[in-house]
């Protein structure tokens, strides 16, 4: 028999777990400037992350997506867009969007549970949270074709799990990014776990999640998810190739999810107690950090500041964000406004509910 | 004025729009070169080139959420469902994403996708290919649902529909296609040329969303109908020589409530027909709703006349089809009723 | 006879059938060594092992295509589908195939597959963790559509369905997993072990599909409601001081006509309630047959008390669910009418 | 960077397009038997279809999916099975169903729009026809695992289209088969065309179909589909390994679609009107009738002979269908039994309904 076609999938990684170069780095990788404010990203991630925790377990948010252990996935990816590309993240992203420009007070009435969270100040072209598993890889893909169907060299970086590997939804949008050659890099952040489930189940122990698009003709790319560098070059070069012309490409990153998969979830009844907290793949801001002391560009002192300076911003922000309203403390939202939105203008049977309601809760 | 029979109308209308805004785009499945397999489609990417009349691969669930995406960025998509039996895969996409992006995002996100697709039974094609699923796009809110029975309301409703900032599910009663339809299999098949509904200005015109049409004035009945039936009604009241006000309620979510509830004021007697399958139907809220508002004009209880609750069967069409026999048969008890 | 709360029937039922029958399955995400989100499965997969209760890929449609398959072949699979929220990637292989097998074979093939999933809101969800999608599939015909309101009915609704050769979507009001719920999210919670209905057999019994029970007997006013309603329904009556008879459909489609019509006709008043949007809903359904059966005894229009047309806010549960607030305002103005 | 996975595709070919070896035959090859057999089906298909098509002509079936040019595709992979194997259809593979023992008359029944031509009285495992695209996949998976749950030692082949390949639910099929190892073969008929669509659309001109299910483990050959001996060998190997706990596999069969999509389609509008005459990769039973004329175990003698007798065969059929009535002629199907089978005990609103239903019908 004849082979008519080959595949190969590549591993890509700069620092190995204690932050120690393995090869030759790529230039920006010696630049202190972009490196110390991704590694700041991933700080404020993290920083984030606690504290969106602690006020969802006073009731303060609603259930949360933590984001512990994959700092360097969610900033390595979001660093590596330019302003005119979009993102179209799931619901682990945090970082990322806040990278991208999305307000700490924004992702804050988000969690929330006020839709205004979601109308973002800043990066207006990028997509909001997407709690469907999968969806979003397809509308990356409508976005894509609307760009290069215009003539604009702007690239889509779409983000879903290792458990969203296994939707339809997904391989549809890598076919349909495959047949028109649409900006788009998929971002498969492998962090092990889909709630309970272990990656295995989604066929990742067979396979690469990065082989998912090679027989639609999509170049895969596996990556260590700790290690920022490794991200943030791979992201650049999809992104470059994507408003190029050059199609897309899917990147999978190997990470491992550090928390519960949301504050309504209990992971001691499915894994080890502690696993989280050995870092099985390497805590990546201490990486990072190794990385960075070890050029001389950082230190212990500075992290130290930095941790007290960030937890001042993100304190201010949640200050800020109870000025709308929360779900426990007043201002109240108006109840009023749930009839808005759900139709370009509200139509007159709407406007009779709202009316009854207001009648009724007044009463 | 041209005649236009309803897949005329519809092409006109995608034309229309196509030539006026550079953002509406087409895709489906076969709507390109070959123009679609009802031809709805055909000429357009000539026209305006394929990278704006896509052929897309075989995933409803694909095409609208690649039509959503090109929606919040600009474009303006009209995707084809090829028959409305076959618009479930895409549901997910419907109900979770296009339906709800609006209201997650505090009005900052929308997409103004309108989804076309072929509906209803008639010819030959058994239950994979009649189906009349608008009752559970008509309970999903974020979403209008339209469902034009003539090729004037077609244009204007779907350049309304195409032009609206909400994203619309266009059915198309695919056994109206070629000409209107009283029911009867057996009689000769007749061109809407001889319709005064298909009578259509050639170029830009709209029918508003949200309004239902009087088809027919009356006094003694009120038939709330919309889609092939509203031809095989007219026919039925013609028949039993009842004075029967028809009304097309076209738009079905939301819906012109108003219109029909003067009406059955008025009439004090209401039948509601589809061809969908009767439970959980779409009938169901028509009935509900009237009887609310109009209770005490009631002289008999609402009939519903629908299909029967069962998939379409392939071999007996003509039993399933709600027809004029049923409808007829409805109307006389409802007459005699105290 | 043993005290549970919804959860603890629900899979007290699965362990009943899966010791009883080798070809039982469960099929789901986080089903087996977690034991599910709800923790239904929990232990099951201990007990059964990893090959009868199957830890499934995040795939909806293939949990639904496999279970399918697998019921064509001599299995009884149960699915589960994590929230209802998360049912409309399977919904065309309910559709299209699922209800339809049986038909389309002349009877030669059917898979008897049961789909569990917890629907309704009141767990500060949002709208995509709460919403009541039944009124879609009790339009469906093929499949029949279950919701029960107590541990009771659920343990033994639950064998039935998973008995049943006919296809089943169950619905588990996720607020009633853990107690009774008047409506009130400010009154700590209720377990199910003061309520009768929490007293449930620990071995096999059945509750038949296609019928509703009645909950109260009462000459002044009949509910007609199901799921979470069903307690808030009985709360505002009380609140009311109203002798309202409530009935729970329980088994919403096929639907037990006659228990609704007698229970009407007896007191000629009627309020039907659900917590699903409104337009459109499976109220519709109901409200659409009781008007035209009942017609003659109506004294005041039907009513319905549902939620509103928007998607579940987030932030506004406790205004959307329809709670004893408007079903009070209703039974008031019904009362009052004529 | 390091490769952490590679693939490839072979290619199956042993005729070339004139029916001439091109390298060393398997022993069956050489079987006058068994390939004699084959041919007959081949030939059998040929007829059935045209028959089919005519009657479908003058009213007397609903529309039918034609099939020429794909002959030794659908009895290539049937032949492969054994009796307790489960065939999974799409709709074009009455070539197949016929091998397996579903009935000339049975399909005959079914094409003319009456259910109970999908009651087959042979192989009572094997699935009906599937009209959606791509949603048998996921239950051939279904069935694979009933099997290997109850240590049956049973293969299911699940056919479909190369459009079908762009389905969500095909890749969720070769995902399930590939994380539960289910005894599945998946053979993508790769006939060039969806309806009107090339397979490029789908796809098809990037990468083989065959590469599909790589990245979920799942080895892909791709299959001369024209060439029964390259079809029957590799589904007997696939079906085997299957059997033996081996696990799912893909074929691709590369053909062509002789026909129309279905008798409701007119090709002329999208590809050259004459270009099915030219079969562009061989006419398949010519294909082995030039093999088999060469080993000596055919002539055009016997090829007309057996055209006859399978003319004869296919119209007393139909001769027998006709007696269960049709959509055309008496005896008429009995409108009544629409409302049987919606339920497996019709509940009594159906019951009315079809009183009804008689009711009007009689008057
Ligand atoms: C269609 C759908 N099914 C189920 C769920 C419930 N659910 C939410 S997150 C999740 C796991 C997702 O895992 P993965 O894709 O790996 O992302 P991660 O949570 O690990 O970031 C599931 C099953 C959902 N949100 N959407
Ligand atoms: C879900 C779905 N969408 C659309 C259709 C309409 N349709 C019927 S066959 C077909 C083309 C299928 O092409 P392919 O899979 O290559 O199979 P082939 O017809 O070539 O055998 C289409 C689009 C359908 N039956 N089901
Ligand atoms: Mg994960
Ligand atoms: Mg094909």
């Amino acid at each position: 028999m004849t082979i008519v076609a080959r595949f190969e999938i590549h591993y890509s990684r700069f620092l190995d777990a204690e932050g120690k170069a393995v090869g030759a780095l790529p230039a920006f990788a010696r630049d202190p400037g972009e490196l110390v404010a991704m590694y700041r990203g991933m700080v404020l991630t993290r920083r984030f992350d606690a504290k969106a925790v602690a006020l969802q377990r006073t009731g303060r948010l609603g259930t949360f997506a933590v984001s512990l252990g994959q700092e360097a996935a969610v900033i390595g990816l979001a660093a590596a867009m330019r302003e005119g590309d979009v993102l179209v993240p799931s619901y682990r992203e945090s970082g990322a969007m806040l990278w991208r420009g999305v307000t700490l007070e924004e992702l804050l009435l988000y969690w929330g549970g006020d839709e205004r969270g979601s109308d973002f100040a800043g990066p207006r072209d990028d997509f909001p949270v997407a709690v469907p598993v999968g969806t979003q890889a397809l509308h990356a893909v409508g976005a894509a074709y609307a760009f290069k169907l215009r003539g604009e060299a702007r690239a889509v970086v779409a983000v879903f799990g290792d458990g969203a590997t296994s939707k339809g939804d997904v391989y549809e949008a890598l076919n349909f990014a495959g047949v028109w050659q649409a900006p788009v890099v998929f971002v498969a952040v492998n962090n092990q776990w889909a709630i309970s489930t272990f990656q295995g189940f989604a066929g990742g122990e067979r396979r690469p999640f990065a082989a998912r698009g090679l027989g639609l003709g999509i170049p895969g790319i596996r990556v260590d998810g700790n290690d920022l560098l490794a991200i943030y070059s791979t992201t650049l070069w999809a992104a470059a190739r994507a408003r190029r012309g050059g199609g897309p490409t899917l990147i999978e990153l190997v990470t491992y999810r550090g928390g519960a998969h949301s504050t309504s979830d209990d992971p001691t009844k499915y894994r080890p107690k502690d696993e989280w907290a050995s870092f099985p793949l390497g805590d990546p801001i201490e990486r990072l950090k190794q990385h960075l002391i070890a050029l001389g560009h950082w230190s212990e002192d500075q992290h130290e500041k930095l941790e007290e300076e960030l937890k001042v911003e993100v304190l201010a922000a949640w200050k800020e964000a109870q000025q709308y309203g929360t779900m426990t403390e007043e201002p109240f939202l108006d109840p009023a406004t749930m009839f808005d939105d759900v139709f370009a203008e509200t139509p007159s049977d709407l406007e009779s509910q709202r009316r009854y309601m207001l009648e009724i809760e007044g009463s | 004025m041209a005649k236009m029979n309803m897949i005329e109308a519809i092409r006109s209308a995608l034309d229309v729009l196509m030539d006026k805004d550079p953002n509406v785009v087409i895709l489906g499945q076969d709507v390109g070169y070959f123009g679609g397999v009802f031809r709805c489609t055909d000429g357009l990417q000539r026209k305006y080139g394929e990278h704006r009349v896509i052929d897309a691969p075989i995933s409803e669930g694909g095409i609208i959420g690649a039509a959503i995406g090109m929606g919040v960025n600009g474009l303006r998509p009209v995707a084809e469902i090829q028959f409305a039996d076959y618009i479930y895969p895409g549901f997910d996409q419907i109900v979770s994403e296009l339906a709800r992006l609006r209201y997650r995002t505090c009005g900052e996100f929308f997409s103004p996708v309108t989804i076309r697709t072929p509906c209803g039974g008639g010819i030959r094609g058994g239950q994979t290919h009649s189906q009349s699923p608008e009752a559970i796009f008509a309970h999903i809110s974020g979403i209008r649902t339209v469902m034009p029975s003539n090729p004037y309301d077609a244009k204007g409703l779907l350049i309304s529909s195409i032009e609206s900032d909400d994203p619309v599910v266009f059915f198309e009663p695919k056994r109206l296609y070629n000409g209107p339809f009283d029911g009867d299999p057996d009689k000769p098949a007749i061109s809407w040329v001889s319709h005064p509904k298909g009578e259509v200005p050639e170029g830009y015109y709209t029918v508003p969303l949200d309004t239902a049409e009087i088809i027919k004035t009356g006094e003694e009945l009120t038939i709330v109908t919309y889609g092939t039936l509203v031809h095989v009604a007219q026919a039925a009241a013609d028949a039993v020589g009842v004075d029967a006000e028809i009304i097309d309620v076209r738009s079905l979510a939301p819906l012109d409530v108003k219109t029909l509830v003067d009406s059955v004021n008025k009439t004090g007697r209401c039948l509601v027909a589809h061809e969908a399958t009767r439970f959980g139907g779409y009938g169901g809220e028509l009935v509900a709703r009237i009887q609310k508002e109009c209770f005490y004009s009631l002289q008999a209880p609402i009939g519903r006349v629908a299909g029967w609750d069962t998939p379409y069967p392939h071999a007996f069409e003509w039993q399933y089809f709600p027809g004029k026999k049923r409808l007829i048969n409805a109307i006389n008890k409802m007459m005699e009723a105290a």
